[in-house]
Formats: C-alpha cells, structure tokens, sequence
C-alpha cells in the first residue's frame, strides 16, 4: 500500500458521504436523515457485526490468545482514562475531565464499522473475537472514570447520588452493548447457517446503509463543530493527539501479542477510537455536571473524521510495514 | 368540571423516568408524555440529532390537585438544576372522567 | 389579542377522528394534533410501543370561543368515559391572523 | 426430524433475538426499535408474504382443493369463537369474554410469518393460497364476537352505539388486512415475473428484517407481561390450551381434507395462533369497555411465544408422523 | 416560582427558523419545539403525509416575561397572517433553575 | 411494442401499489406507511439513482452531447414556466399562476424513477448524464417564475420580502437536490468499483422499495385528489394537457439532437413531469400567497399518476416509431 492507496479510503462512497454531511451544513441545507432512521441504522450497523463476529468465532473457537486480546482491551479501556484524566484536569473542570477521560477510553462503533469497510475493501480477515474486544471495551473506561471522579470531587449535595453500582449497572445494560452482545451471543450460536440466512440483510446492503448513516453523521458533526468554537484551542490538539498515542500503543502491543494484521488494526482503531454514544448516555447520569456540547463535540466532530480519513489508513500502514 | 392545576416539565428524555418517580410518589395517578422534543436553554441547543437521546428532551403532561402539585414542585426544583430542563404551572378546568 | 379558550384532549390515537367530528359539528374549524403521546391513567400505562395505535394516544388542541366550549365539553365527557382519556380548559390570549 | 431438531428451532436466529428482547426488559435495558419501524416491519413482512403468495397462487391457480381449504379457514375463524365464549363466560366479564373470543378465532399474521421461515428453513413448500386463508381468518372471528356480544349484552347508553356493519367495514379496511390482501392481490396479477423484480427486497433481506421484528416483540411482550399478573391463572392456562386444543382440530381436519404437509402446518399454526393487531383494534370501536391490557398480554406474551418455540415444531412433528 | 408568559405558536415546519429568529431577537434564549404537529386552519388541513414539510406545521414554546412577550407578539402578528398558523399566550408560573 | 405491452405498464407492481394507495383511502382504511419512512424512501431513492448514474457517467466520460442534453434540459426547465405563466395569468390569480408555473417548468424525481424502473423492465439502458439533466432541471423553473411574479406583481408589504438571491440559494440547498448532486459525484468519484459495493441495496432492492414508496403516494394522492374539487375544471384540464405539449416538444427536440431512445424517453418524462417536492418548498418561501392546495394536487394526484400510467408507455411507444 503506497500513499496514493492511503488517499483511496478519502475516496470511498461511505467517507465520502461523511463529507457530503459537513458540505450540506456548510452550505444551510435542509438535508437530513429523518429520526429516528440514524438511530435505526446504528442499531442495524451493531447487528451485522454482531453477526458476523459471531459466526467467526463460532468457526475459530475460543483459545487463549483470542482470551489474551480480551483482557488487553479490556485493560487498555480501564487505563486510558486514568493517563488523560491527569493530563485535563490541569486544563479543565473535573466533571469535564472525568467525562473525557471515559470518552477516550471507551470506543466508537462507527469507526470501528468503518474500518470493517475498509478491511473488506482491501480483502483483510480480521477475527469475531474483535467485536467481542469493541463490546467488552465500552463500560470499563466509564467505570474508571466515574471511580475518578468520586475520588476527586466531594459532592456536597447528596440528594440524587449516583451509586458505582448504579453505572456499573447502567453501563451494561445500554441498548447499544445490548444489542452488540446479544447479536454475538446469537451469530455465535447459530454459526455458519444462521449467518447464511440472515447475511443478504446484514452483509450485502451493509455498506449503502453505511453510506447513509455516515452522511447522517457528517450532517450531525458539522452541526457540533460550532459548539467547538467555544472551548479553547486545548481540546482541539487533545482530540487529535490523543487517538495517535493511543494508536501507537496499540500497535505495540499488537506485535508484543503478535497479532494478525486483521486484529491489529481493529484493536488500533479500537484505542485511538472515542465513543459519543455510550460515554455520553453514562455521563449524564452518573456525572450530570459535565459538558456534553465539549465531549461529544470532540469526540464526533474531531476525532470521529480524523480517525475515518486518515487515522484507518495510516494505522494500517503503519501495521503492515512494522508488524 | 374540576378545578386543578396542569404542571408541564421540560427535561432531557434520558431523565424522564426519574421524574415519573417524583410525580408517582405523590400519588398523581396520571400522565402524558411528548417523547421527542427540541429546544434551547442554558445548557445549549438540543438538536435531537443524536443516537442516545442526550442531545433531546421531552415534555410530561400531568393534571393534579394543589398539594400534590406543592410536593411535586418543592422535589423538581433540585432535580431541573441538577440535570436540565422548565417546569410551568398553570390552572386549568379539568373535565373528570 | 382576543380571549379565547384553549381546549386540550388527550385520547386513544384511534379515536382521534371522533374527536374532530365533535369539534367540527360545532362550528370550530381550526385544530392542532400531535400524533404520538403516551402516558398513564386509569385504563393502564400506554406505552406506545404496538403496532396499531391501541396503547398509544394523541393530543388536540382547539382554540375556541365560550359557547362553542361548552357545546364541546357536553358532548365530550360521556366519550371520554366510554373510550379513554383527559380533557383540560385554559383561557388564553389568542393572536388572530 | 427427531427431538433434536425440535430443539433447533429454539436455535434459530429470528427466535433467539424474540428472547434476546425478554432479556433485555428484564434487565431493564432501554433498548429498543424505535417507532415507527416496528410499524414499517410488519408492513414490509405483510407486503413480503402478500407477494410471495399471490406470485405462487398465480402458478398453482385455483382449484376446488383451494376453495375448500379456504372456506374451512373462514368457518374456523368464525367457529372458534362460539365455543371460546361460552367458556370465558363463565370465569370473566362479557365484554373480554367477546374480546378473547375474538382474538383466538382470529390470527397472528407474526406467527405466521414465523412458520414460513421456519418452512423455509426445513425446505418445505406451502401453496400460496395459505396466505389468502390468512388473511380471510383475520375478520370473521371478529364479526362473531361482536354478534355475539351484541346478543349477550344490552347496553343503556345508545349514545355511540356502533353498529354490526361499521363493525364489518372496519374489519375489512384496517390496514393490515389491506395490505396483506393488496399485496397478494399485486402479486397474483404480476406472476413469476413480478416476484423477480422485488425478491431481492420481499425474500432475501426477509429473515434479516424478521429477526429484527422478533427482537422487538420480545421487548413489547416483555412490558406486557407485566399487566398478566393482575389477571388470575385462568388466563394463563387458558392461553396455552387453546392454542393446541385447535391446532388438534385444524391436524384433524387437515388429514380429512389431505393437505399437503406444508398446507396443514400453515393451517394449524393460523388456528393455533391468536391475533393482538387487527382484533385489538377492532375491540377498541366495537367493544371499548373489554381491556386490550388483558387480551393483548395474553396473545402477545403467552401465546405468540409458545406458539413460536414449541408450538410450530410441535404441530410440524405430529403433521409428519400422523397426516 | 417566578410569574411568566408561556406563548404557543403553531407554524408551519419550514417557517419554524423565523419564529426562532424572532424569539431571539427580544432576548429570550430559551425555547422548545414539537417538530411535528398536523391540523386544520383557514389554509385547509395539513395532513403532515408530504415528503417536503409543506403540509406540516410545528409548534414552538416560550416562557418570557412581559416585555419579552409583548415585542414578540407584535412582530409575529404580520408573520403568522403573511405564512400561516396561531398563536396562543397563557399566564403560567414557572419554576425557575 | 404493440397496444397490449403499453397496457402491460399498469400491470407492473411498483404502479398497482399506487392504485392500491388510491383504493385503501377510498374505502376509508387506516392503511398508512407511517412517517418519516417516505421521506427516507424518497431519500434512498434519489441516492440510488444518483449512484447509479454518476458511476455510468464514470464510464462514458462527459462529451459535447452530454453538455448539450444538460443545456437544453436547463432551457426547458426556464421556458416552459415562460409560456404556461402567460396562460395561468389569464384563468387563476398571479401567485398561483407562477406557482403553478414552477411546477410544471421543474421535474419530479418519482417520475423519473418510475420510468427507470419502465426502462429497465424493456432492458432499455439511458445515460448516466439524464440524472444530472433531472438535478440541473429542478431550479432554472423555480427562479423563471418568481422572476415573473416579481415583475408582475408589486407587493405592498415589503416587511418580509424575499429577495431573488435568497430564493436561487434555497432552491440549491434543497435537501433533495443536495442529495441527488452529492450521490451523482460520489457515484462518479467511486466508478464502476464504488458502485459494485452499494449495488446490493442502491439496485438490488430499489423495486421493492420503489413499490412501497408508491403505495404511499397512493395514499397522499387520494387524499389531495378532495382539495381538487374545489379548483375549476380548467385545472384539470390543464394538469392533463401541459405534460402531453411539453412530452412532445420534448420528443422533437431528441430527434433534432439525435438522442438515444433511452435518453430521449427519459428526457421526455423530466419535461413532462411536475413538481412536488422542490416546488412546493420554494414557493411557501418565494411566493408565500399561493396555495399549496392547488399546485401540489394537481402535480400529484393528477399529472403524476398520468405520466405513470399513461404517460411513460405512450411517450415510449412514440419515440420508438417516429425517432
Ligand atoms: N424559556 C424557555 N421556554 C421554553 N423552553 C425552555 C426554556 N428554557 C429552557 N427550555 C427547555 O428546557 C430545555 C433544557 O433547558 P436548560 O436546562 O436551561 O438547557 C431546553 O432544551 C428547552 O427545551
Ligand atoms: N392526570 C392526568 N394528567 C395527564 N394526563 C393524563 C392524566 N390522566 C390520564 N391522562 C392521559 O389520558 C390517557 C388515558 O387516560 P385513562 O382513560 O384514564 O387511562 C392516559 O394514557 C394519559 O395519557
Ligand atoms: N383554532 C385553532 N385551534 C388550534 N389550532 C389551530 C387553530 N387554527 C389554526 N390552527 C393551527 O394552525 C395551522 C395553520 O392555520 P391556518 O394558517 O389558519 O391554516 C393549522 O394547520 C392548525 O394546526
Ligand atoms: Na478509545
Ligand atoms: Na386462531
Ligand atoms: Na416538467
């Protein structure tokens, strides 16, 4: 793979349909992808993988180096946001703090969906057990997040409290992890036969659906950007730098573990990725005082793009040259 | 037609369930809720754009008698400053069932 | 700015239509509805979520002089009680077109 | 076919992601399949059904075997209810009495369309004329009803008395009863060359869609369950007797009128099967003091389930070994 | 509880960003809207079944106080009567973050 | 094509859906495909026709002829609203004569696809530049003719004016016409290899989708057929009349340009078509005094289902014998 080929991934429909979102709101369109279809879509995208990775790993099996990689990512979920926590708060409010730290710990589906893509366009295996590693890294970074933040801020007024136990609780039965771990459970159950009937719905529409909710994407992160103007030229650097460090201790790790280069580069993806869906919904309960117009912001509207168009096919690059 | 007072709450949809608790534990029996709703206020716009309903509010209906409507204002307060959101009263005349 | 009535039913989504024609019998020809409510009352929780609008309601909004009110409220009350549902009277200043 | 592959149906991806919805309320997940596309599903299976049926009436055309099969599944529609009622009669009120009777006379065009996955998976054919009967049992079991309460109770206040014939006309123009119909209808008159033009959409993409659907079944039936437990045993075992008592009668019959093995299967499960769309409906004009709570959760949550986990291997493996 | 104006407007969806433009033009900074509301008025009925908004009217709510109240009113008086739709002001109590 | 292949349209599903929309509300059925999915419907329609045409543009490159079909399409789009204005003026008030004028001068994009549904059921392929001529033909007719309502109409209140330049920026910023642009270049942009990847759900699926969108406007159809009563009998002439005139300058001008059967037929319908969806929009901004009412159900509950029914197999038979 040579630069022109890194440029390529700019140029396929569904990245490109992303822009076409931030073009539409540039330009005051009214185009929109009606709610609730983006939720619907978002569902659908959690649904096809979970498939898929299911019926893999119902022809590969569980061993221990498939067992190894779980614990890495769950690992990497739990700590990112105890490095970045320390790093914000110097910089901004605990709340705040404590609700990046979740974000960058925790993962994007979407970018995860769109390396998927690019995978399949490049003709690159990669194993179930990685949508297992995306769904099982969700919740512990908003777990360590919130531990953070009881440990750093004294709440004086008790009233509505939210218990560990309670996020805990709430991190787990999120829709979005619902239905990732129970489409897992079931591809996985029903192997190669069950995936065969269901695959001309979750596997051959699913890039024009992809084309369709990232252009709902880009039209909801140029919305974003503007609630960005406000927070400082910080943030911005943040959202850019942090993914690529997270990125490279990925790599790292990914050829300490020796990993496939299928595996690494979703396990990459994973790091560098930041959620705005799970993180978010936790957030507002468990740490109510946080900012979502700052996390979500930097998390759809900076890192999400960085990652989409040049994250994926740099990381893979690197990958190929390195592992 | 009784006399009674309509209490209309504004609040993210994620926190809605929270203050079905509030009015049920006054005994108000009754409800209605707007699921989707869009606005602007001191937290920002609320586009309803988003995947996990943070970004959205909705509006919950409900008629009561003056003291459950006390109980249930003097509990609102701390929770609409906690996590988001209005709260309107008015009198309405009320057709009872 | 005219003083006018606001009248506001909440019934089955269903039963939407037979609301109009009481409205419309008596001479209102201005309505707003929104679709989809759900909520809570004696008939049990709705929660909106079947596949032909039984456990789902919808909200109308008429504005509306005294008399035409009041012609309404009669004809409204023993549907309410057959079918489902609340019906709340405010006085509003209304801008007129 | 062996208890074994009973078993399998349990197994199978459409049914696992009906329990998946059970799991979720009961952790008390939000997840969920937003409104309308619940709606838009049953549109798009009644559509799917509709078309796959009328394309293979259109082959197989009408014979005296058709017409038969077809006025037995109207008069079972109509007859279930008279010996429903008078057994409902005794334990509770009139009106759910009327309502219930009218519920498991009728059909669930879900269970069904669960048995025609089923089929398929088994490799089996049905003659498209099933779908007819399907939708002619959908309104006669609710004319009965309503005469029947009619006959049982006389109502004091006229003021919004419904009519027999706005009863009649309802059943007939409710909507799902119009699409199912239309779409046979279209795809009686398009033929084999019709059906080709929209099978990517109405047949592969099917299963897909219909694990989706079942997913959200399983999470209304779930929230429905809830209002069973204020209604006593009764309706419980009444819920799974009926069912087999008439898919005993429709496996009898079916041996008189030597359906074909797929034919009788699809008979049984629409006499087996109770509706919770176009009766409740019904019910809300035609009987508005019956409690959708109590016949709704009972269809929905008891008897769908059953119906679809042991009832449709069940009545397969008796049609197999006895007809 | 502070006093307050609660107004309604029920426009059509597509015109929705002028009554936002007119609202914040007087200083409110805080409002709500039920994108998607149907009804009848002296333009006929907007069934809300279009593909483009054009038969669908939105309804959007303000809290505010007098003043606030009485510059919206007059502005939006020529735009309601120009595009289409109602507006409705009730006294409300209003439960302040 | 003979007499009976003509009739043979109607026949075809994606038109019976429409007549079953017509017949569900005539018979007073709740039958509805529930909002926002014909919105999504048409969405994914114009994204899949886009698609589809810029990857065959991708193939035959741009050429003189292609420039000189879009110009001419551009010209049509402006004069036709020149001279039916002239008309209208005489029969009905200003606003509504330039509205209407709009409408007819601008194109409907179900009119188009219908046809490219027709197309393809007589293995009749068209250029991949008649989707760009459909986008480049929405707006010339919205800026002609308020252009002629400012001339002939001098508006007191001036409150609320809006300007030319506003109503020329909205008309481009459209959601609809962002949509069709976007997917014609990211379609042309990702070529032969892009669209292979979408094809599954832009293609495979389109005539599914294509007849529940149908039924829908069915449904819509019949419902805005009532507001027609109150408008004259010349409206209705009117609706019937225009399309057939501008069909045949239309057909004139292929055979001067020596145009393809495909392009020529496809050309044909954009110039005989009438808008519902640009217009309409525009014109509550533009030219807020006209009705809605008028113009709207004369493009879609006549015009439309004219071009669909008789239109496309009549100008198609035509262009077969005389071009
Ligand atoms: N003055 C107001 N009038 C109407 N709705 C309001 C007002 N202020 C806030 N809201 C609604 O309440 C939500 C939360 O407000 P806030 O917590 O102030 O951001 C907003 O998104 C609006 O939907
Ligand atoms: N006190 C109340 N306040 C607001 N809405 C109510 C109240 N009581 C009933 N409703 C609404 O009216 C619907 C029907 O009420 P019911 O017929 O009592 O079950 C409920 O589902 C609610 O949406
Ligand atoms: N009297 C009324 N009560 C409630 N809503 C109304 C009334 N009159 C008009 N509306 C709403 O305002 C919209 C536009 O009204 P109009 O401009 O009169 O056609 C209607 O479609 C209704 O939604
Ligand atoms: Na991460
Ligand atoms: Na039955
Ligand atoms: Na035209």
């Amino acid at each position: 793979m040579n630069v022109f080929e890194l440029f390529q991934n700019f140029l396929n429909p569904p990245v490109l349909f992303f822009f076409l979102g931030l073009i539409a709101i540039g330009m005051k369109s009214n185009l929109e992808i009606p709610q609730p279809l983006p939720k619907f879509f978002s569902l659908y995208l959690l649904f096809s993988i979970g498939m898929k990775g299911g019926a893999e790993l119902h022809k590969s099996g569980f061993n221990s180096s498939v067992i190894a990689v779980l614990l890495l990512a769950i690992s990497m979920s739990a700590l990112i946001p105890l490095y970045t926590f320390f790093i914000l708060k110097r910089k901004i409010d605990i709340h705040n703090a404590a609700a990046l730290a979740a974000t960058y710990g925790s993962v994007s589906a979407v970018t995860f969906i769109t390396a998927v893509s690019f995978l399949q366009s490049n003709q690159m295996p990669f194993g179930g057990h990685m949508v297992a590693a995306m769904a099982l890294m969700e919740s512990p970074a908003i777990i360590a997040a919130v531990v953070l933040h009881k440990l750093y801020f004294k709440e004086e007024n008790t009233l509505m409290e939210t218990s560990l136990t309670h996020t805990i609780k709430d991190a787990f039965t999120e829709g979005s992890i619902v239905m990732i771990l129970g489409s897992l459970v079931i591809g996985f159950v029903g192997g190669e036969k069950g995936y065969e009937a269901v695959k001309p719905f979750t596997g051959d529409i699913f890039k024009g659906v992809l084309c369709l909710f990232l252009l709902d994407m880009g039209l909801v992160a140029a919305r974003r950007l503007k609630d960005l103007r406000k927070t400082g030229f910080f943030t911005l650097v943040f959202a850019l730098l942090v993914p690529i460090v997270n990125a490279f201790i990925a790599i790292g790790l990914s050829k300490l573990l020796n990993l496939s280069h299928g595996d690494a580069l979703m396990f990459t993806v994973l790091c560098a990725s930041a959620s705005y869906i799970a993180v978010p919904a936790a957030m507002r309960v468990a740490i109510p005082q946080s900012t979502p117009g700052i996390y979500v912001s930097m998390s759809l509207a900076i890192t999400f793009p960085f990652n989409v168009v040049v994250g994926i096919p740099l990381y893979y690059y690197i990958i190929q040259y390195f592992i | 037609m009784k006399e009674a007072y309509k209490i209309e709450i504004i609040t993210e949809k994620r926190a809605i369930g929270q203050v079905i608790d509030i009015i049920e534990k006054y005994g108000v029996t009754g409800y209605s809720i707007i699921a989707d709703v869009t606005g602007k206020g001191k937290r920002g716009i609320k586009h309803g754009d988003d995947l996990n309903d943070v970004f959205k509010n909705s509006m919950i209906i409900t008629v009561c008698d003056n003291t459950e409507a006390e109980n249930i204002l003097k509990e609102l307060r701390p929770f609409l400053q906690r996590i988001s959101g209005i709260c309107m009263v008015t009198e309405v005349k009320y057709l009872v069932q």
